[in-house]
């Protein structure tokens, strides 16, 4: 596998979100608007990028009894970095995106590619790995914050699309947790769909 | 048995560099997060007390013995901080009201002058519904109506303030009414402490 | 000679009981329309305007998602549509904008139903699905949207006699501004939020519970959603149906009945202080009792579970009713329980004819 | 001016001692966990397994269990090592790594312990266990009874509350999802997106209990 | 842990900052780390339970995520599960197309020598079959074969009921035009559910390799099954005669082939009166005889259809036009002079 | 009437029996050619022991019986045997018969008459029923001698006569109960004396007062059963009876029970008192599709047209024939087929009498699981079959029902309930006898 597709993978073919369907509580709860869901993003992709690369440079190192915890101690470290570090230069994103922070030591997709992938990889496609992954995250995330931000609250990023009047009376249910699931349930219909299409014209 | 030693002392090694990082990081950022928090409550507390005087305020905890405290009930307490101009004059009182809303205790900093008006407010914490609740955030919803008012006459309409009570918010009493009850508390309290004139009096 | 002449072939049985989804649809459809007669009389054409726009989108929704995807389109006319846009419009607030019933249709239709594999499928009542969707999303229209009975026509902010309570008492008490347009429900509500103020509550129970307010409540003159005001029509409706041998009674009555006791129980301050008979009249119970939790396709199919599927919805109605964020809980408690369906007729599925208790 | 008199003023801190405990509070706190916050419909926690573990109602069942058991067990070590050690020590920021430590420790010794001593009880729950290590609501719980500041007594039950919460969102959607496996679902949302759409409605439906007690 | 107290005790009294600052969380973490995996490794080697190999390989292909899409409560339970035979190979929600092979792969370390086979329907009556009377009712072949047979004329053929079809776990099939289910050879993997979902047993698992077959399952005599449909197997037996290699007997008034003898030639489907027979082979490959044919006349013998000519001791020729593919020359040839050429050659 | 017994569940299709119940019985002459069934019965079809060309009496044995669940099946006239073929059957597609010309009614074999029954042995009695034929007529066709022959240790202690007849239109049982009384008396006391039981009952419905009215008069010990559907299934008459339980997947035998038609009853008093093999039964032709509804007497293997002629031929268009009643009647799809020693009635249903439905998605009224008479979820089972789940329909209780049809009646979507439901029987009983092997 070619380092470009080491990086791109995550993105489109195996996005940890769309495809895989990993690390969903993080996505539905901090996807209210596009700006907690860059926050969000960029804080995994940051515990991603990191841990993949001390796994890997110790994959040969660290025994095979204690891979787990050792990969645990290792992310838990960079969550709290992060935590520590958002919460100094960046308080009012710290505020919003709240347990979800520490909760990104327990995300599936982290430790997934630890396992999965920097265990076993040399630690440049670990690194690329981690990016793409995180960016695929990242992206999912945003797809699905815009979908939120803007039928809820009228607005993408903070600026108002829709105007006074619907963000007077938006569809609310939209950044509820019910909005949550339903929306993913419909993009994750849609991608269904292609996918039975894309196989449909292979044959 | 040396297996075992080894693979413990293995993890030991990856909790101590960890751990290395993260207090290094730590030390770092802790001052940050401090004083970073400090600007944050300071910036408050001068935007709201900048109603009750120009220049350079000086802000100094104001201990009264018999100052009872209203907000027992939800685990917090009244504390009041004296606002005086650089010259030593009394401006007023800061304190923070806590009210429990509809899914918060929201607190709300209130500047209060010498005779008992309110004269500043800003809500400092809240995690009401979207769409309902939060809007107590927006001071153009409800809180620009506390101006001016004094104890006495912070009730909402429907709780039998009649045309010059308060307007609630839209399909949020339970949020306007845990404000406005918990400020008028704070009020009282003050007053009965005898730090403001009782209701209607003047000094 | 008759000999050697050919038949088709079909499997049994041959005969068959007139019942068929479709009748039963419509009969629904017919039971419904005392109750629109009864909305136009209190709340005038806007709530004819309203019905029509909800009834149109549902069928029309239904339809364009039976196209979409390749179903037979005249799944769209079997009633079932028809009923849940009824039913829906029958359960918003009499002041909203058109737009409000035609939304909510669409989702019933579109989300609560088709979405599960339509008519038969839907895990939870379309109708009530789109209603919460509606609560969710515009809270300030669908809690605040309320005309008072007879306003279209008296240009009266308030029926004198609207809810039971008198403006004159109102006036007088100082609670007029907080029970403005309100619905019965509403106003208990407020009560129990001035349980701290001695008397003040119980003033206005006492008018509440009065029977000149039930009176009012079983004509419908009160406030509330468009379709759930007159007891008397639905009854009505509910005897046609019960006379078509459309419903079965144990769901609508064991609803009624827990709706009952535990009004009495803790539907008023304190307990054993309640009027069951203002809990059964007052905001959604008949509609949901007999038009909604009866929607057999949410519901168990076991006799024994829908004796418990009434119970339970009763005892969530009037948990909300007292304790809750909403003054009403008929709709929440019968989705609430719809979520528990399959589990009820799970684990009350009957004991096979001389089956012996080994294994379930 | 005396920056800790500030933080006083703003911030909120417990005045005096724990405040005793209450039946009352006890409930709200139950109620809360299990329907008001439930813990997979309102807080998004514990979504994974939730969707992975509810295809069937019987291992819906042993995964709630399951997770009870662990949920109680975290959060006892949890708060007695961040008050007992943690706290005094001025190391609160080592929070998140203490816990995800304890967890994952505890989530074997669990294992092995069952294992060794009860295998019924290790076949019926055990087989859970190793999803346990990675559910968000584990840790949740202990982090946020930290957050709510709730003693002991009050993270226990607070914990038990979430687990039945959890449990009862697995349960109802093990249910509904086998009644879906007989549905005529479109065949773009088969799998997967019929699963949050239930999820979906189950939120919307636990809306009612919105403000309950409040 | 009290020692680690005295030990941050001691530490606060350092004084570097920075020291202080690390002192605290390298004791606790490092005392927690230590244990931790001297617990782990210790219970690892007590506790060690002996496991199947391939569950090892298996899970340590698996993207580990833990996070129960499959259905099983973790990695490890789903490996075991496949190893068991109870999971899919491609169960895995998160696992790449590749990584799903490398599972199949390691699972059918057994089974890879076998030849590949396909669930084959020995049926094309479809529409050509005669109803015998119309049916109401489900649509469903067992149900349909519960009333009265069936209504197809033929008491043994496809119902196209499609109750095949909603048994295949891996979608391999789907309903053709024709009323009789198509198979997709790729996606199936001859788990054999089909088989046990038709009423009538008339799918059988054939080698993928083997292209002809016999559509047709009918034991009725020639006029009765023909009567009931126009491309049923009416015995005559021409298929078995013409047949270069013998694979074809005729059980009763049915011909069937055996696929081990079979060698693809097709000859049989050309020489069926009623299209019984199914050539799925779309292109054969012509015998091509180059120049060191030593015209020893070998292969002249044996082609069935005469299309090579040529005399003795000169060098031969095949006819395109009569030349059916079927490679017995090849066999013959002493001189390896004869090659197949284009065509999608499908012999072993 | 206040002591009307029933069972729980069931439900209540229109009668319709007033068009052929006042008809009294018809003897029909044996048609010109008559096509014998060798599978009248219910398990292994008998052997034929004669080939074309044969000359065979009324009353010979044409067909052996083939193993312990089977039966010997006679000639019902003298004539020649043209063909032994496979024709078509009421109950199946095509099934082996005897084509005999006929020649004559007359006279023929008859075995000794047992006149003496009160004394005689009953393994001389149970031989007769055997060898007479004799199989129940009251649907299943189960030979009856096998019935008659409990395994050691089971004793037998209550006789009930099936006189329920409670499937729509049909009125044979009924006419037979008013027209063969004596008949009907002797032979369910013949069957009591095989058995042991001291006192036989004999149930009957209260939509046939002149029956019920008629046996009590004769000493008989009725008990009227409310009107029900499906009254007549053995579980549902035992329970209203006696208050048995028969357990699941048990015999009526575990709870010291035989069940009897009518029917059987007089064909067995007489292949004991006049030694006459069955040949004969009493059909019901009815429907709107033909003329003069009406009740036959007819010998098995008269075709089906011959009897809708006797009836008045067909009249207007015809929906359907059914061979039995309406409720678990086989359709056929041709009226050559023969009548056999099971064939109840004939009916020639006008589209106005039948059902027709298209099969729509199950609504979940409940209407199906509210009146199993075995307390059922068919709903659930059929959905389960549907999707090929047939796990969860045995877990539901699949293989407990009986094809009675109540069910499939009473839904309003449609649905064809106990064909899905016969569906998963098939399935779940092959995955069973796959775990085996
Ligand atoms: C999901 C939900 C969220 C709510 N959020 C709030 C809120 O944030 N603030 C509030 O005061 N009431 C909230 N409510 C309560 C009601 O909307 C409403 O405020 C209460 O019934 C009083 O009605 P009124 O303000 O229209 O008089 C909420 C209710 C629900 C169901
Ligand atoms: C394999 C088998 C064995 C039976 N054995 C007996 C028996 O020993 N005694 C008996 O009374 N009935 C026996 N029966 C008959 C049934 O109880 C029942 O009478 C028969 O199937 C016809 O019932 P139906 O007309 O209600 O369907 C047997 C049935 C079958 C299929
Ligand atoms: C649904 C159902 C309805 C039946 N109805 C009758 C009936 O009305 N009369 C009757 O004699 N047998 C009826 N039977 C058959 C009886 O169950 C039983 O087989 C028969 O009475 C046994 O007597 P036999 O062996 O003499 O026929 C019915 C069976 C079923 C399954
Ligand atoms: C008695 C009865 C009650 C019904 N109640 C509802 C209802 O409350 N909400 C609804 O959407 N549809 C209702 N329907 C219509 C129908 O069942 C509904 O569209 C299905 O839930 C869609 O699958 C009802 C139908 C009947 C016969
Ligand atoms: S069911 Fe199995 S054998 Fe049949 S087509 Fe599908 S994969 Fe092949
Ligand atoms: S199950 Fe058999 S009969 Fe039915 S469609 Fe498949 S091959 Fe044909
Ligand atoms: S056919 Fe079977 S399921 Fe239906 S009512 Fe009869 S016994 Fe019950
Ligand atoms: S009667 Fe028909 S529609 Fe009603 S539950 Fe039964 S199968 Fe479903
Ligand atoms: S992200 Fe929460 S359980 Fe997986």
């Amino acid at each position: 596998m070619s380092l470009a597709q080491n990086f791109s993978r995550g993105i489109v073919k195996d996005n940890p979100i769309f495809k895989q369907v990993l690390g969903m509580c993080p996505f539905l709860a901090v996807t209210t608007s596009v700006e907690n869901a860059l926050g969000m993003g960029a804080a995994a992709t940051f515990v991603l990028v990191f841990s993949n690369f001390l796994v890997s440079l110790f994959r040969k190192v660290i025994p095979s009894k204690v891979r787990i915890p050792s990969y645990i101690v290792i992310i838990a470290t960079f969550v709290t970095l992060v935590d520590l570090l958002m919460n100094a230069y960046l308080p009012a994103l710290h505020q919003s995106l709240g347990i979800f922070i520490p909760l990104i030591v327990v995300n599936c997709i982290i430790l997934g590619r630890a396992e999965g992938f920097a265990n076993k990889n040399k630690v440049l496609p670990s690194i690329l790995d981690g990016i793409g992954m995180g960016l695929g995250f990242t992206l999912a995330m945003v797809v699905m914050a815009t979908f939120r931000e803007i039928l809820g609250n009228g607005s993408w990023l903070g600026f108002n699309l829709l105007g006074e009047s619907y963000q007077n009376q938006p569809l609310l249910i939209a950044i509820l947790a019910p909005g949550a699931f339903i929306i993913m349930a419909f993009i994750l219909g849609f991608f269904n769909i292609m996918e039975k299409r894309k196989r449909g014209g292979v044959k | 048995m040396g297996e075992i030693i080894r693979v413990g002392l293995m993890l030991m090694l990856v909790a101590v560099i960890a751990a290395v990082a993260l207090g290094y990081v730590n030390s770092v950022t802790s001052p940050i997060i401090a004083e970073q928090k400090e600007q944050a409550k300071l910036a408050a507390m001068i935007d709201v007390a900048g109603s009750l005087g120009a220049g350079n305020l000086v802000f100094d905890s104001l201990s009264v013995p018999e100052l009872a405290n209203p907000y027992a009930g939800v685990d917090e307490s009244l504390a009041v901080v004296a606002v005086t101009d650089s010259t030593g004059c009394d401006l007023g009182y800061l304190f923070v009201a806590y009210g429990k809303g509809y899914s918060s205790t929201v607190q709300t900093m209130i500047a209060v002058n010498t005779s008992g008006t309110v004269t500043g407010n800003t809500v400092l914490f809240q995690q009401e519904t979207p769409g309902l609740g939060a809007n107590v955030s927006n001071p153009a919803k409800f809180l620009y109506q506390f101006n001016g008012r004094n104890a006495s006459t912070l009730v909402l309409k429907k709780d039998g303030g009649g045309a010059g009570g308060l307007d609630a918010i839209t399909g949020s009493t339970i949020t306007s009414r845990a404000v406005t009850s918990s400020v008028k508390a704070g009020l009282d309290a003050l007053s009965d402490a005898g730090v403001i004139p009782a209701e209607g009096g003047v000094i | 000679m008759t000999g050697n002449r050919m038949f088709d072939l079909a499997v049994s049985p041959h005969i068959g009981s007139s019942q068929n989804t479709k009748r039963i649809m419509w009969d629904v459809v017919i039971a419904l329309i005392p109750a629109l007669v009864a909305a136009f009389w209190f709340f005038g054409p806007r709530a004819l305007m309203l019905v029509a726009a909800s009834v149109g989108a549902a069928v029309l929704t239904e339809w364009l998602c039976l196209k979409f995807m390749k179903r037979p389109v005249n799944f769209a006319f079997d009633g079932s549509a028809v009923v849940t846009g009824l039913l829906l419009a029958y359960n918003v607030p009499s002041g909203v904008p058109w737009w409000i019933p035609v939304l909510g249709s669409a989702f019933a239709i579109a989300v609560a139903k088709q979405a599960f594999g339509g008519l038969g499928h839907n895990i939870v009542n379309p109708a009530l699905l789109g209603r919460a969707f509606l609560v969710a999303s515009f809270p300030v229209l669908m809690t605040a949207g309320w005309i008072a009975p007879m306003e279209w026509r008296d240009g009266q902010r308030i029926d004198v006699q609207s809810c039971g309570v008198s403006t004159a008492q109102l006036s007088e008490s100082e609670e007029l501004d907080a029970l403005s347009g309100a619905t019965p429900l509403n106003v208990l509500k407020q009560t129990f939020s001035w349980e701290g103020e001695p008397g003040r509550g119980e003033e206005v129970r006492a008018m509440l519970f009065s029977k000149q307010s039930l009176k009012n409540l079983f004509m419908g003159r009160a406030g509330g959603c468009i379709g759930e005001t007159s007891a008397i029509m639905l009854l009505l409706g509910a005897i046609y149906l019960i006379l078509r041998g459309v419903l079965e009674l144990r769901l609508p009555l064991s609803y009624l009945g827990s709706v009952a006791l535990f009004g009495w129980l803790f539907g008023g301050s304190g307990w054993f202080n309640g009027n069951p008979l203002f809990h059964l009249l007052a905001g959604g119970v008949i509609l949901g009792g007999f038009f909604m939790i009866t929607d057999m396709v949410t519901t168990p199919v076991t006799k024994k579970g829908r004796i418990i599927f009434g119970i339970g919805a009763g005892l969530l109605t009037m948990v909300i009713r007292r304790w809750g964020g909403y003054p009403e809980g008929c709709s929440y408690s019968i989705l609430l329980m719809n979520l528990g369906t399959p589990l009820i007729d799970r684990y009350t599925r009957p004991r096979a004819f001389g089956e012996v208790k080994k294994n379930g | 001016m005396n920056p800790s008199m500030l933080m006083s003023v703003v911030a909120s801190v417990p005045e005096g001692g724990e405040p005793s405990f209450s039946i009352a509070k006890m409930m709200a706190i139950i109620v809360s966990a299990v329907f008001i916050n439930n813990f997979v419909l309102s807080r998004f926690l514990g979504i994974c397994p939730f969707l992975g573990v509810s295809k069937q109602l019987d291992s819906a069942v042993g995964m709630g269990a399951a997770v009870v058991f662990v949920m109680v067990l975290a959060t006892l070590g949890s708060w007695l090592i961040y008050y007992n050690l943690l706290v005094p020590s001025g190391l609160e920021y080592l929070r998140t790594i203490t816990f995800i430590i304890i967890i994952a420790s505890l989530v074997q010794l669990v294992e092995l312990v069952l294992q060794k001593f009860s295998p019924a009880l290790y076949d019926a729950l055990g087989i859970y266990l190793p999803l346990i290590t990675t559910n968000c609501a584990i840790l949740g719980v202990a982090v946020l009874n930290i957050d709510d500041k709730f003693p002991l007594g009050y993270s226990l039950i607070n914990s038990v509350g979430a687990g039945i919460g959890f449990t009862l969102a697995l349960v109802l959607m093990a249910g509904l999802r086998e009644r879906m496996e007989t549905a005529n679902v479109p065949e773009a949302l088969k799998g997967l997106p019929i699963a949050f759409l239930i999820a979906g409605a189950m939120s919307i439906a636990f809306l009612g209990f919105a403000g309950l007690g409040g | 842990m009290t020692i680690s107290v005295v030990l941050i005790l001691l530490s606060s009294q350092q004084e570097s900052s920075l020291w202080s600052a690390i002192s605290g969380p390298v004791v606790i973490l490092g005392s927690v780390g230590l244990l931790l995996g001297l617990g782990l490794a210790f219970a690892a080697k007590k506790f060690a339970v002996p496991k199947d190999p391939r569950v090892e390989s298996i899970l340590s292909v698996l993207p580990a995520a833990n996070c129960g899409g499959c259905g099983y409560p973790g990695c490890g339970a789903f490996a075991t599960a496949v190893v068991e035979g109870k999971a899919p190979v491609s169960g895995c929600t998160v696992a790449s197309s590749a990584v799903n092979a490398e599972i199949a792969r390691i699972m059918g370390t057994v089974a890879e020598e076998k030849e590949k086979m396909v669930a084959t329907i020995l049926c094309n009556g479809g529409k050509s079959a005669v109803n015998a009377f119309t049916y109401n009712g489900p649509s469903s072949c067992v149900a349909m074969s519960m009333v009265m047979g069936g209504p197809k004329a033929c008491t043994y053929g496809c119902l196209g009921g499609g109750d095949c079809i909603e048994a295949c776990p891996f979608d391999a099939m789907t309903m053709g035009e024709n009323g009789i289910p198509l198979i997709d050879s790729e996606k199936c993997v001859a788990c054999g559910k089909c088989i046990e979902a038709c009423p009538r047993d008339i799918i059988v698992l054939w080698p993928d390799s083997r292209k002809v077959v016999v559509a047709c399952s009918s034991r009725d005599k020639g006029a009765v099954s023909r009567k009931a449909c126009s491309v049923a197997c009416i015995g005559c037996g021409k298929c078995a005669k013409v047949c270069p290699v013998n694979a074809i007997e005729m059980d009763g008034f049915l011909a069937v082939i055996n696929p081990d003898k079979c060698i693809n030639c097709g000859l049989c489907a050309l020489e069926c009166p009623t299209g019984a027979i199914l050539d799925g082979i779309p292109v054969r490959p012509k015998a091509f005889i180059d120049t060191t044919c030593i015209g020893c006349t070998l292969c002249t013998r044996v082609c069935p259809t005469d299309a090579i000519v040529g005399k003795v001791k000169e060098k031969h020729t095949v006819i395109a036009d009569k030349c059916i593919g079927c490679g017995q020359c090849v066999e013959k040839c002493p001189k390896n002079s004869i090659k197949m050429m284009g065509g999608v050659l499908s012999q072993q | 009437m206040s002591k009307v017994k029933s069972f729980a569940g069931g439900t209540h299709p229109p009668g319709n029996k007033e068009h052929s119940s006042g008809a009294a019985v018809v003897r029909l002459p044996a048609p010109e050619v008559v096509t014998v069934p060798l599978c009248q019965h219910l398990g292994a079809p008998s052997k034929p022991v004669v080939k074309p060309g044969d000359q065979v009496l009324k009353g010979s044995v044409i067909g052996e019986q083939n193993g312990f669940i089977s039966l010997p099946t006679h000639s019902p006239v003298n004539g020649k045997v043209l063909r032994v073929e496979n024709v078509p059957m009421p109950h199946m597609r095509s099934g082996p018969a005897v084509v005999i010309k006929t020649e004559s009614e007359d006279g023929g074999e008859v075995y000794e008459p047992i006149a003496d029954w009160e004394h005689a042995d009953t393994s001389v009695l149970v031989n007769r029923i055997k060898e007479a034929g004799v199989c129940g007529m009251g649907g299943a066709s189960f030979p009856t001698y096998v019935k008659l022959s409990p395994p050691k240790g089971v004793t037998i202690d209550t006789l009930i006569i099936n006189g329920v007849e409670c499937e729509p239109y049909l009125t044979a049982d009924h006419r037979l109960m008013l027209e063969r009384t004596q008949d009907l008396i002797t032979g369910m006391s013949i069957l009591a004396r095989v058995l042991g039981v001291t006192d036989p009952v004999i149930g009957i419905e209260v939509n046939k007062p002149d029956a019920i009215k008629l046996l009590q008069e004769k000493g008989v010990k009725v008990v009227p059963l409310k009107v029900q559907y499906p009254q007549g299934a053995e579980k549902q008459l035992i329970s209203a009876v006696t208050g048995r339980v028969v357990p699941a997947g048990g015999l009526p035998l575990n709870v010291g029970v035989v069940v009897q038609n009518v029917g059987t009853c007089v064909a067995v008093a007489e292949a004991v008192c006049s030694g006459l093999p069955s040949i004969r039964r009493i059909t019901t032709v009815s429907g709107l599709g033909v003329n003069k509804p009406g009740n036959f007497d007819v010998c098995v293997g008269t075709p089906v047209s011959v009897l809708i002629e006797a009836a008045g031929g067909y009249q207007g268009e015809i929906k359907r024939l059914v061979s039995g009643g309406p409720m678990m009647g086989m359709a056929m799809f041709t009226d050559t087929a023969p009548v056999t020693k099971g064939t109840s009635g004939i009916l020639a249903l006008s589209p106005g009498e039948v059902r027709d439905v298209e099969e729509g998605p199950c609504i979940r009224c409940g209407k199906c699981v509210d009146v199993c008479p075995l307390n059922l979820v068919p709903c659930t089972i059929a959905t389960a079959s549907e999707f090929g789940k047939w796990e969860d329909a045995e877990k539901a209780g699949a293989l407990n029902c009986m094809a009675c049809g109540t069910c499939s009646y009473v839904c309003p979507a449609g649905r064809y309930l106990v064909q899905h439901i016969k569906r998963a029987q098939n399935e779940i009983r092959a995955l069973a006898r796959e775990r085996e092997a």
